[in-house]
């Protein structure tokens, strides 16, 4: 048996903070502290990433999910909560059959996934030290440019979208 | 026989000259109802001499059946060929009429009973342009049962009488006419998705070389089915005997049972008949429910011989369970128009029976047996209508005495009801006669035991005309006025015809004879028969 | 004279009633009173057709049988077809005569005594229909014409009987007739589905041929006395044999003249005639059947009978006794002396019947003048000393007594010692002892009944003097018919001898004919049993002159005299008494287990399909509707629509499916999640 | 270099994420807290896409798709946030069992 | 490399019409008060998509890397789709709902212009990345659509509902996507074909195919994936409900099919008409013959009780989900044909439906069944139209639901599925339940005093016929279609 490399601390370490603080999301009464355990878990996963030799994705994942979607999660739970309330709080239902399926879920996932013979090729070593982004810019207008292009498409109509359906009208208030 | 109208074949005109009348008919001012319904009667009436056209020039000799080539009026077209795509093989379904003896004298009854129908329909008064449209489309539907060879083109018209007929019983009939509507709908309809399935299945089993190309091309014909040599290898129905010939034969025979209607898929009948206004009790009674038997002959028996030469022994005793047991439930109800429902469900039994003997006598005498009910159960409903239309109640025992109020009515009555209860002289007799004989020879217990019915026949049916014309009149009766010469137009030619058949059966049986004896060697040379496809 | 000219007017007299009927049913309303005439004249040249075909057949044609056969249906294959047609032999045209003869004079009778009658022309109509199908009976060569004209006759029996409808009493005895008639029939329509099978024809000749040559029903013997008993049941339902004899006496709800023509002596001979026709095909085993129903259903109605005081009931139970003695007769094997018997009964008891249908008609008058509508005028006991007001009537019925209890000298003699004579040799040859004596017995009860029934009604005193005084003698319409059958009732018209009929004509005439079924099956050969016959003569003359005297002594004493008081002897035995009046309790045994049985088999399985097999499984649709009604949401209407088990089970499950659907999209997931790992779990 | 921690190490992160993800999905009533659970449940693939492509020859596909699923979460999420905004004006709560005005 | 670009680009002209559309309709919307301009630019776009589409009949080519392709069954779809979406355009130009909301008016249809670029996507996506992005395209264009009447409760209600269903089903199926690419290492789905037939078997792909049909179970709504269907079709405006109902499900099956057809059959089988020999990696015949007995007898026995139109209709179109599985089960050539033409034939009659009810909920504000009474009567046009409809949807002759019914019990026939065609048919007699209280409502009860009578305009009678006449001919004469349809999916039996 191999000792723990410092790799292997820092897998433990991230994987820690990723499922304590997806912990604290999913159970914490508060809703603000669960957007603040999510920040953790993007972190997290961001991290995984650095692991993973996924440097681009790694930025990307800080700068979309954090700098984005975060935030917007954020200004949700402030306009949706007047924020001197108390009743920043969100409650929970029906937490037994829940629990019964997510543990189910997670269980099955795990045993099945121990057991499963992935698809797996050596790796150049080479590749992980280099930056991915290259490979990523090179991806983007070549093999995958199309769905390129239809992300963009997406992200014009949902951003519309979320404006037209966002916005006030005028008119009479609904409030 | 080929007799042509403007290039298009006497069974077309037959079948959609109603059509035809109804697509007028919708351009026929709402308010002109006599227009509206005179209109109706012409159409009706040239389809009549239509059907008087086909009696005389139809070829008794030829049998037809099975094969295409004695088939008389013969139109074949193709109606839809489809030949894009090699891996499917080509498709087709032909527009394909023509009758012989098992067919004839049903589009006859069919020409007559609309006929009749719309003149019984007279004195309607709500929404009278839709009641004819549909009673036209339904007189369609039916005819087109009738004249169909293609099984495609068959079910089709199968299922088209569907909706009419529950609008018709639906809008115009008694008080619980939506329950009675619904349920006719949904019984009939759950025997005739079985039977598309069997359709389908035939469909995939059959196929014929195309004449110009010679290539094999799968087929709705119906003739083609009852041929064991078009039978494709490795397919569901191929060969004899197998298991899913007879689960074919038997999804067939619920679909075509309900119609019937056969014990114990029945209890639509009882529900449509008493709500039904009297023209659809009329049609149901006379025309509706011999497609079931229809199908059973035209249909089922030559197409899946084996199956039939199987199941012979339970469709007799569903023979005897139907005349017995149709006539003990008669004789327990109390109102007119359910007795006579049940009488139809005794009546058909008979049918059964004597198509299960499978010998001349006995296939004679069924399909004989469908033409004269079909003739007298009109007239016992039509007689009820009438009743109805004047007192406003169908209890058996709200009556008595009317024999001296109404006497024409009463003789007309007379002689319907004997003619029900089998009385020689009258048609009913000799079909029953027929059957029984025929029955008689392949089943002897069952057939003693079924002559029980028609003790209890004559029971119900003499207890009926007691309680409804002999004994004193009640005072509310007093001023029932006789049958109307409108009512007489349509009883007097179903009488005539009752007791002309009843004395000289020829003029009709002459049409069916060497069909059933065809129908009859079909079946039973089956086993001859050693090709396992091809 | 030749035979295609016997055969043209057989038809004509086959259809010439016809057109009487239907004269008289379209046009009877505007002949109103002309319509008796229009029958009159019909049914006259009808029997001097046959009176034509009667002389001419047995003087130029004496042992041929002229026949006639055509195709009526042909199903499409030259091998099996169905012929129709006619045949004259000695037999038919002896019946033709005795049924043209009664129907005529029944005609004549009619005329005064319907006078009056609201359907005046219709009931000469059904007369013709009757006598049309009482004809095509005779007439026919085949089974199948045999058994049409066996239910027309039953029809026309329903109209007459019913012919005053609006009294429920004749609407249920009509009924009653015609569906007792059809149980009888249906087993003659069974006996003839049988011979159809193995024969595949129904002409007499042929059937009869086909079986000489050995072929059997199904190959079995015990098939062909099947087949023989089952036609005979249609004897038993049309000639009231026991056990269906019960419709008879109720037919007596019917005008009078309908009860001398049919129910006595013609359309209830039918079924005489009918085992006489096809009496070669029974076996040995079912001629035993037919003579023990014969002698039972003498006796049975015999002791009814003597218990009866309406006039008609007793004479129609006297009908049912004659006949049980005439089919006894063929039973037994006496042929010629049970058809012969037929001929003879059909004249004193038309007679008979007239004659009562004469006093009825004058009483009827008298009550009628005195607004009388609660007295009986068809109780005997209401009656009595008629013999000075109606001489022609009571003289006629006083020869019509005589010949019905076998006194010499009348033709009931002849024909009644004949039978008689013809039990005891039967039971020489087969030792069935107990035939003849019922026999000799019934001859003796028949005798006091009817002796009864004369001193009553014409001897004595009656009640009311001033009424007697009313009452006088019918007019001669009435009478006429009357002298006619009485002379009729005499022997010489049949046979030189008073004391033998085998020296007459009528005997030469009719002859057994041979059987052709098997030996080992077949009864004793005509031979043996001719010599048993002649060997049991004398002693049948004797014993029948006794017991027949006993009886007339018997009544006389009792009645006339009054030594005796029947009163007395009837309350020493009340419950027999009781049984006897009552018929035996048929009707009540009938209606308490055949009829009753029929009725609630009928309601069960009526209730059965309206509940059952309708409704099936009410608790679902109860169930549904108890939830749905529960969560105020239940459509009526869709319930409405859910007829039975699958679809109120469908509407159950949906009921409780839906319930899924709780709008909290949360739920939804979970159920989708759930639904995914329960695939996945399915399929592992 | 050999590594302890291997593939699965990282997928059975992720299975624990997706399962959290689930659980805050099924029991939250907040609609935003839905949504959090939502982001876990693309977050996990995520790391499973990076992870797969680590172990399956540093494969940039697998970069590319992750980068897809960020995107669309992105999208998703604004969207999404448009909505319960929307539902907060109308019904005044972002209680997801309480916006349940349709039901059978 | 930009060779291929370029040569792929000139087959996609008709998804490129659409997104200048989109482009310049959104442009104009902002320019321009008359928000007609944008609807007429809309059709305008959509038609001319609909002629360069027309060029493309008989390509078939694997494009951009072998993301995409073009190939006859996407033809099917996108005809289908275009035509679908040009009806249900003119379809809102009669809608009240869409009218009231001015101000966004312009918006509803460009709206519906990206949804078809998201549908087109969907129908012609060869790789697993692309489906998602697809998938999602149309799906937030959905949520938008079925919010978009958000002043209204029940509307936002259903956007609600969706969004937080749609968001969780696309997220199981993105998990799904990754277990396989970690099983397989790629995405495109002839490679990852090729790696199934080579031999990846574990129960991690049975997972993966599970939580992959999450994702096009919700699109087609097929049970237990239908929750979010009945609500969101209750809520959503009519116009929209009819979108989901016909296009997204459409487009969800042509998806389907084609996933199901490239990742689940042996490439290495000699290919056969009738048996596409499907890898035995995954019992996906087994799982689709669930779901699809689940979900047409599920549609069908809730719909038995909703009294709510739209609501009937909605659970009536799982049901017909359920049919349409049927006809995808068989995997064979006969039963995608079947299901094609069930599409098309689906398409004139739910279309035709949703039309009636759209139209009676503008004059009478109800979609109760109970305020149909008497309909027929007060007005035959309609209750002969909408009759048409419903027989058609029930499949009985002679309209163009028989056809459809036919086509898809004949493949499972042929395919000696006995059982499961029993099941299929009397599932359509039960269906007849809940549509004949329909006609019984309009033609058997009577209508209240107080109800008006009920007019239509020459237009919309016009638009009514538009879809009752195919309904019709398509049942009485329906080669071309089948023809079509056979045509459609004949490529894959080359394989």
């Amino acid at each position: 048996m191999n000792m723990l490399s410092l790799y292997d601390y820092i897998f433990y370490f991230l994987a820690f903070v990723v499922i304590g603080s997806s912990f604290v999301v999913v159970f914490s009464r508060n809703i603000i502290y669960s957007a603040f355990a999510l920040l953790f878990t993007f972190f997290g996963v961001a991290g995984f990433y650095v692991l993973l030799s996924a440097d681009f994705l790694a930025i990307t994942q800080l700068l979309i999910y954090v700098g984005g979607i975060l935030v917007l999660l954020l200004f949700g739970v402030m306009l949706t909560n007047k924020v001197v309330d108390v009743d920043i709080k969100s409650s929970t239902i029906k937490t037994l059959p829940a629990s019964i399926i997510s543990a189910l879920l997670a269980g099955l996932l795990c045993g099945i996934f121990y057991v499963t013979n992935w698809y797996t090729v050596p790796t150049n070593p080479e590749l992980l030290n280099n930056t991915t982004a290259i490979a990523i810019g090179h991806a983007f207008i070549s093999t995958w440019i199309l769905p390129f292009e239809v992300a963009s498409v997406v992200l014009l109509v949902a951003m519309l979208g979320a404006v037209i359906i966002a916005r006030r009208e005028k008119g009479p208030e609904v409030n | 026989m080929e007799i042509k109208y403007i290039n298009i074949g006497i069974l077309t005109w037959i079948t959609f000259l109603p059509i035809i009348g109804m697509l007028v008919l919708m351009f026929l001012p709402k308010e002109k109802k006599g227009l509206v319904r005179w209109f109706a009667l012409v159409a009706t009436l040239l389809q009549v001499m239509l059907a008087v056209i086909i009696y005389i020039f139809f070829d008794r000799e030829a049998a037809g059946v099975n094969n295409a080539a004695t088939m008389q009026f013969v139109e074949r077209f193709t109606w839809i060929d489809i030949k894009s795509v090699d891996w499917f093989g080509r498709i087709r379904i032909e527009y394909f009429l023509g009758i012989d003896g098992i067919s004839v004298p049903m589009v006859l009854l069919t020409a007559l009973i609309s006929c009749i129908a719309v003149v019984s329909s007279w004195n309607i008064e709500k929404s009278v342009k839709g009641y004819f449209a549909l009673l036209l489309l339904l007189d369609a539907g039916m005819m087109g049962v009738f004249v169909s060879l293609d099984f495609f083109l068959f079910y089709f018209f199968w299922e088209i009488m569907l909706l009419p007929m529950y609008f018709l019983i639906g809008i115009w009939g008694g008080p619980r006419r939506e329950y009675a509507a619904i349920k006719f709908f949904i019984y009939t309809l759950f025997g005739s998705v079985l039977m598309l399935l069997v359709v389908i299945a035939l469909y995939f089993s059959v196929s014929v070389p195309d004449p110009v190309t010679n290539e094999l091309v799968h087929t709705f014909d119906m003739l083609a089915m009852m041929n064991p040599d078009n039978y494709e290898a490795n397919s569901l129905l191929v060969g004899f005997n197998t298991s899913w010939r007879y689960i074919a034969y038997v999804g067939l025979f619920i679909g075509f049972a309900i119609k019937v209607p056969i014990f114990p898929f029945h209890t639509w009948l009882p529900d449509a008949h008493v709500e039904a206004p009297t023209a659809i009790s009329v049609i149901l009674a006379g025309v509706l429910l011999k497609m079931g038997t229809y199908g059973l002959m035209r249909i089922a028996m030559p197409i899946f011989p084996d199956a039939a030469v199987h199941y012979l022994y339970p469709l007799a005793f569903l023979g005897f369970v139907n005349i017995v047991y149709g006539a003990l439930c008669a004789m327990a109800q109390t109102d007119f128009k359910k007795l006579i429902a049940y009488s139809s469900v005794s009546h058909m039994g008979i049918v059964l029976l004597g198509m299960a003997a499978l010998n001349t006598q006995g296939m004679v005498g069924a399909m004989f047996q469908m033409f004269n009910h079909g003739t007298i159960t009109a007239m016992l409903f039509l007689i009820v209508g009438v009743l109805y239309d004047r007192a406003h109640t169908r209890g058996l025992n709200d009556f008595g005495g009317l024999m001296n109020q109404m006497p024409k009515y009463s003789a007309i009555m007379v002689v319907a009801f004997f003619a029900a209860l089998g009385l020689p002289g009258l048609s009913g007799f000799i079909s029953e006669a027929f059957s029984f004989l025929g029955a008689f020879q392949t089943f002897r217990w069952l057939t003693i035991a079924s002559t029980l019915g028609i003790v209890l026949t004559a029971g119900y049916m003499l207890w009926t005309l007691q309680r409804v014309f002999f004994g004193t009149l009640p005072d509310k009766w007093k001023s029932l006025p006789d049958i109307n010469n409108r009512e007489l137009a349509m009883l007097i030619p179903l009488a005539v015809i009752v007791i002309i058949l009843g004395i000289y059966p020829a003029p009709i049986l002459d049409l069916m004879n060497s069909s059933a004896n065809q129908l009859i060697e079909i079946i039973k040379s089956h086993n001859s028969s050693t090709l396992i496809g091809k | 004279m030749t035979e295609t000219l016997l055969l043209q007017f057989a038809t004509a007299i086959l259809f010439i009633p016809l057109v009487s009927f239907l004269i008289l049913i379209f046009f009877g309303k505007k002949l109103s009173k002309k319509s008796s005439l229009v029958g009159l004249t019909l049914i006259g040249s009808t029997l001097l057709l046959s009176l034509i075909i009667f002389f001419t057949k047995l003087n130029f044609f004496h042992d041929a049988t002229i026949d006639y056969t055509f195709t009526w249906v042909n199903f499409g294959s030259s091998e099996i077809t169905i012929d129709l047609g006619i045949m004259i032999d000695n037999m038919t045209a002896v019946m033709l005569v005795v049924v043209t003869l009664v129907s005529f004079l029944v005609h004549l009778f009619s005329i005064s005594y319907m006078e009056g009658d609201i359907r005046y022309s219709r009931y000469f109509a059904f007369l013709g229909i009757f006598s049309f199908s009482m004809l095509g009976i005779i007439l026919t060569n085949n089974f199948f014409m045999m058994y049409v004209f066996w239910e027309l006759v039953g029809l026309s029996s329903y109209l007459l009987i019913g012919h005053w409808y609006e009294k429920t009493s004749a609407a249920n005895a009509a009924k009653k007739a015609f569906i007792v008639n059809r149980v009888g029939d249906i087993g003659m329509f069974t006996g003839i589905m049988i011979l159809w099978s193995t024969f595949a024809t129904f002409s007499f000749d042929e059937v009869f041929h086909g079986l000489s040559l050995g072929i059997l029903p199904f190959d079995s013997t015990a098939w062909l006395t099947a087949a023989g008993i089952l036609i005979f049941c249609g004897a038993v339902g049309k000639s009231a044999q026991f056990p269906l004899h019960v419709w008879l006496p109720d037919a007596m709800e019917g005008p009078t003249p309908v009860s001398a023509l049919i129910h006595a002596a013609t359309m209830v001979a039918a079924g005489v005639y009918l085992v006489a026709r096809v009496f070669p095909l029974f076996t040995a085993d079912a001629l035993i059947v037919i003579a023990y129903i014969g002698v039972i259903t003498a006796f049975i109605s015999a002791t009814i009978a003597m218990a009866q005081n309406d006039i008609k009931k007793v004479l129609a139970y006297s009908t049912v006794s004659q006949l049980g003695y005439m089919i006894m007769g063929l039973g037994v094997g006496g042929f010629t002396s049970g058809f012969f018997h037929l001929v003879t009964h059909a004249s004193f008891k038309a007679g008979l019947f007239l004659g009562s249908g004469s006093v009825i008609y004058a009483m009827h008058h008298v009550l009628h003048h005195h607004n009388d509508h609660h007295t009986d005028p068809q109780d005997i006991r209401n009656m009595g000393g008629l013999k000075k007001k109606m001489p022609i009537t009571f003289w006629t019925f006083l020869v019509f007594t005589l010949a019905i209890s076998g006194v010499p000298l009348t033709s009931g003699f002849l024909s009644k010692d004949d039978i008689l004579a013809g039990t005891l040799a039967f039971s020489d040859l087969t030792g069935h002892t107990l035939i003849p004596i019922i026999a000799f017995t019934v001859a003796g009860l028949t005798a006091f009944y009817m002796f009864r029934l004369l001193i009553l009604t014409f001897f004595g005193t009656h009640k009311d003097e001033n009424r007697l005084n009313e009452i006088h003698e019918s007019p001669w319409q009435m009478t006429t018919p009357l002298i006619i059958f009485a002379a009729l009732s005499f022997f010489f018209f049949y046979s030189p001898s008073p004391t033998s009929a085998s020296d007459g004509w009528f005997y030469n005439a009719i002859e057994k004919p041979e059987s052709v079924v098997p030996e080992n099956v077949s009864a004793a050969s005509i031979e043996s049993f001719e010599e048993a016959v002649h060997h049991n003569h004398g002693t049948a003359m004797f014993l029948s002159l006794t017991v027949a005297g006993l009886g007339i002594l018997t009544a006389f004493v009792t009645y006339y005299w009054k030594k005796i008081n029947p009163e007395k002897i009837m309350n020493t035995f009340p419950s027999l008494h009781r049984f006897l009046s009552m018929k035996w309790y048929f009707d009540e045994f009938y209606d308490r287990t055949v009829i009753w049985f029929t009725m609630m088999t009928a309601k069960v399985l009526a209730w059965f399909d309206f509940k059952i097999i309708d409704g099936i499984v009410n608790g679902v649709a109860t169930v549904s509707r108890i939830t749905a009604n529960g969560s105020g949401k239940f459509d009526n209407a869709v319930v409405d629509g859910l007829v039975n088990l699958t679809a109120y089970s469908i509407g159950f499950f949906g009921l409780i499916l839906r319930t899924v659907q709780t709008g909290k999209v949360q739920s939804y997931l979970a159920f989708a999640i759930v639904g995914a790992l329960m695939i996945f779990f399915f399929f592992n | 270099m050999s590594l302890v921690v291997s593939l699965q190490h990282f997928i059975f992160v992720s299975a624990i994420l997706l399962s959290l993800g689930v659980y805050a999905i099924l029991t939250r009533r907040n609609a935003i807290m839905v949504l959090m659970g939502i982001e876990l449940i693309l977050n996990s693939a995520n790391i499973n896409f990076v992870a797969f492509s680590r172990f399956g020859g540093m494969d940039v596909n697998g970069h590319l798709a992750a980068i897809f699923v960020i995107f669309l979460a992105a999208c998703e999420a604004a969207v999404a946030l448009a909505i319960v905004l929307n539902i907060y004006k109308q019904f005044n709560t972002v209680n997801v069992d309480e916006v349940a005005t349709m039901k059978d | 490399m930009f060779d291929q670009i370029n040569y792929s680009l000139q087959f996609i002209k008709p998804e490129l019409i659409l997104v200048c559309t989109l482009l310049v309709s959104i442009i104009l919307d902002l320019i321009f008060k008359n928000k007609k301009i944008v609807i007429y630019f809309v059709i305008a776009g959509l038609v001319s998509s609909f002629v360069s589409l027309l060029s493309n009949s008989n390509v078939n080519q694997h494009l951009f890397f072998n993301m995409y392709a073009v190939d006859p069954f996407s033809h099917f779809f996108k005809i289908f789709l275009l035509t679908a979406i040009l009806g249900i355009v003119v379809f809102s130009m009669f809608s009240n709902e869409v009218s009231e909301i001015k101000s966004r008016k312009g918006e509803f249809y460009y709206f519906l212009v990206a949804l078809t670029i998201g549908m087109f996507l969907m129908s012609s996506s060869t790789n697993l990345i692309m489906m998602y992005l697809s998938l999602e395209l149309t799906s937030l264009t959905s949520y938008l659509l079925a919010g978009f009447m958000k002043e209204e409760k029940s509307s936002s209600e259903a956007s609600l509902k969706y969004v937080l269903y749609g968001a969780f089903s696309s997220g199981m199926m993105i998990y799904g996507i990754s277990i396989i690419y970690g099983m397989t290492g790629s995405f495109d789905i002839f490679a990852i074909n090729i790696a199934l037939a080579d031999g990846v078997t574990s129960l991690a792909l049975l997972i993966s195919t599970v939580l992959i049909f999450i994702g096009f179970g919700y699109k087609i709504s097929a049970v237990p994936f239908h929750f979010w269907t009945p609500d969101v079709y209750e809520g959503s405006p009519i116009s929209v409900t009819t979108i989901l109902s016909v296009a997204s499900k459409a487009a969800g099956f042509s998806m389907l099919m084609r996933f199901l057809k490239i990742v689940f059959i042996d490439p290495y089988a000699s290919p056969s008409v009738n048996d596409w020999g499907v890898l035995e990696i995954v019992p996906i015949v087994e799982i689709l013959t669930v779901l699809s007995v689940l979900t047409m007898t599920l549609g069908n026995i809730v719909a038995v009780w909703q009294t709510n139109l739209k609501r009937l209709l909605a659970y009536s179109s799982i049901a017909h989900a359920g049919y349409l599985l049927l006809g995808v089960l068989t995997l064979n050539n006969e039963g995608y044909s079947a299901t094609l033409i069930y599409l098309v034939v689906y398409l004139f009659m739910n279309v035709g439906a949703f039309l009636i009810v759209m139209l009676i909920s503008n004059k009478i504000k109800s979609d109760d069944i109970d305020s149909y009474k008497g309909l027929g009567m007060r007005s035959p046009f309609i209750g002969i139209t909408f009759s048409l409809f419903l027989i058609s949807l029930t499949g009985l002759p002679p309209t163009a639901g028989f056809i459809g019914k036919l086509y898809i019990f004949s493949a499972l026939i042929n395919k000696e599925m006995i059982l499961l065609a029993v099941i299929g048919v009397l599932n359509s007699v039960v269906s007849l339940y809940y549509y004949v209280r329909i006609f019984r409502n309009m033609f058997l009860r009577e209508s209240l005093p107080t109800d008006k009578e009920i007019t239509l305009t020459l237009g919309e009678k016009i638009l009514i016929l538009a879809f009752a006449i195919p309904t019709l001919i398509l049942g009485l004469y329906f080669a071309p279609l089948v023809e079509f349809a056979h045509a459609s999916v004949s490529m894959f039996a080359g394989n």
